[in-house]
């Protein structure tokens, strides 16, 4: 492997979170980005050509060594790691609209929820999916609520345009222009 | 997406889990999926004698949530009732918005599937779990973020009687002596302050005494008190209307 | 590389600690001691022949992937596994006080809280989120402490008006109306 890979290798190693172009650069300030990108692509095609246990993963605008999918449960029944709890289906519906139309308030949330969501939106900002983002104009100045790097961590996604787009849903009768639907992504 | 709950019979179409529903939008979908009905022309008298059926087998008919929809549909079964005017063009629908909250909240069902599957997914692709310790190095900047320092400002105003109780109390709280001693001072002075009453170098049993007789005198109407700004001065008051004892 | 030896390696990746023989024998139960032993020194070949950043180093009790010595210097100095670190529970718990009660003095902090929080406030100020601001009147005339503009940049907001209220937090124990809020006790 090239120095530069093997470097790379080192740094994803000694990370327990994706490693941004930003970061990887600070680590080898002479090397260009694109000479990045390929020690990446090195590293990523190496593990894939070796037959190795790990691959070079893109998520949450970084990269990231993660395990292969085929040994989850081996090394999850040997307890070696625990798998995080499943989030419940109000939480997700929760992520979903504040995904989408962020940044939202919380009353917005419960009208298109139809339900309280006090409880649910504490447990995702103590979970660090969603967090205050800032405050509303107008009456009462509301706080406002975003989605966070590590929703897109737990998507194994790189951005949220990698979220489906609203009209690629399945849902056949879009709602009225005016009452815009989920937002505009 | 909910997972269906399964009729065990056309006869019991709502034998189904408690925890089955996300909230009444969930649940009218449901009901309008099961019985394949056009979303845009749903026929309201019907379904909304289904959802009141389902809410009392459900237990939800006092969840103040389920309840709202269930007048919702009521009253939009009255409006229907209603003679129409001649030019159609003039009608709405008073289905209309309901139709438009179940069509944006079938996308958001939609999207929680996909986020559902999606985690689900990279769930079984581990990150690291060990970091090797690194030589000694100048310290790493801080951050602090607005949701942390209102966790703090919680966590702070919470106090969480239980909690110390349970670490450090060397003895237990005794509430009624702490009651006879805010009574007496009370019968002193007109007003007191938090840390008169709790008297010097108190303990942490001492001061939870005192706080847990305040809200109960509180609760009880014998004393009231104030607070004028936050984390300000406690002050406490005998109640104006209280009987002297 | 042998299937036996990729699982290993996911092991170890995604293990928290050292795995011991024992460990990796729950992981493939269908393996010999001695077929473990030869995987381990496959993965451990593999990684000195391939020129990788990381070797398998056996310690005390087992084995580890650990990043090889020649990358550690740069990896420290990118500063890739010290991410901003957060503020300890104490500190967030001191400034928070700080910043809704402003200008306050270490006796007041140390009243509410109910610890000493001079080393806390010392390492606050160190890291520029908290200076003096004055001197109280009165015995002693006891320093004053504010926060300080820094704080504003990192959570985000232009003044201290744009801090939740009070009455917009979610308290779990709430007092009973009348009794405004738990405050100064």
């Amino acid at each position: 492997m090239h120095p530069l890979a093997q470097l790379l290798e080192a740094a994803f190693f000694s990370a327990a979170q994706p490693l941004s172009l930003d970061e990887l650069a600070r680590l080898a300030p002479d090397a260009t980005r694109d000479e990045i990108r390929t020690a990446c692509e090195e590293l990523r095609e190496h593990y894939a050509r070796d037959g190795h246990g790990v691959e070079l993963a893109e998520v949450a605008d970084g990269f990231q060594i993660l395990t292969r999918r085929a040994f989850a449960d081996a090394i999850a029944e040997a307890h070696i790691v625990r798998r995080p709890r499943k989030l419940s289906m109000p939480a997700l519906e929760t992520l979903a609209v504040i995904a989408y139309r962020q940044p939202v308030s919380r009353a917005e949330i419960e009208d298109i929820r139809g339900v309280g969501v006090e409880s649910v939106l504490r447990s995702l900002q103590e979970r660090g999916l969603v967090e205050v983002v800032g405050r509303a104009e107008g009456l009462g100045r509301p706080l406002l609520y975003g989605t966070t790097a590590a929703l897109l961590e737990l998507l194994g996604v790189r951005t949220l345009e990698e979220l489906p787009r609203l009209d690629e849903l399945s849902v056949a009768l879009r709602p009225p222009a005016e009452a815009g639907g989920l937002g505009e992504m | 997406m909910t997972v269906w709950p399964t009729s065990t019979s056309t006869d019991a179409p709502f034998v189904v889990r408690l925890d089955a529903f996300s909230g009444p939008l969930d649940l009218l979908l449901h009901l309008i999926r099961e019985q394949e009905i056009d979303i845009a022309d749903i026929p309201i008298a019907t379904v909304a004698d289904q959802f009141l059926d389902a809410i009392d087998v459900l237990g939800l008919n006092e969840a103040a949530d389920y309840l709202e929809m269930a007048a919702q549909l009521l009253r939009i079964k009255i409006q229907m009732l209603l003679p129409q005017p001649f030019d159609d063009d003039e009608w709405e629908d008073p289905r209309a918005e309901l139709v438009r909250r179940l069509l944006e909240y079938e996308q958001v069902c939609e999207v929680a599937g996909w986020f559902a599957q999606q985690s689900s997914e990279h769930a079984d692709r581990f990150p690291r779990g060990w970091l090797p310790e690194l030589p000694e190095q100048p310290p790493p900047p801080v951050t602090v973020t607005l949701d942390e320092l209102l966790t703090a400002v919680e966590q702070l105003l919470a106090v969480m009687p239980e909690a110390v109780l349970h670490r450090v109390v060397p003895r237990p709280l005794d509430v009624e002596a702490a009651t006879r001693r805010i009574s007496a001072l009370l019968e002193e002075r007109e007003r007191i302050g938090f840390w008169d009453v709790v008297g010097e170098s108190p303990t942490i049993a001492d001061v939870l005494s005192m706080l847990i007789a305040i809200l109960e005198l509180a609760r009880l109407g014998r004393l009231r008190v104030t607070q004028r700004k936050p984390f300000g001065k406690v002050g406490i008051k005998r109640a104006p209307a209280r009987a002297t004892a």
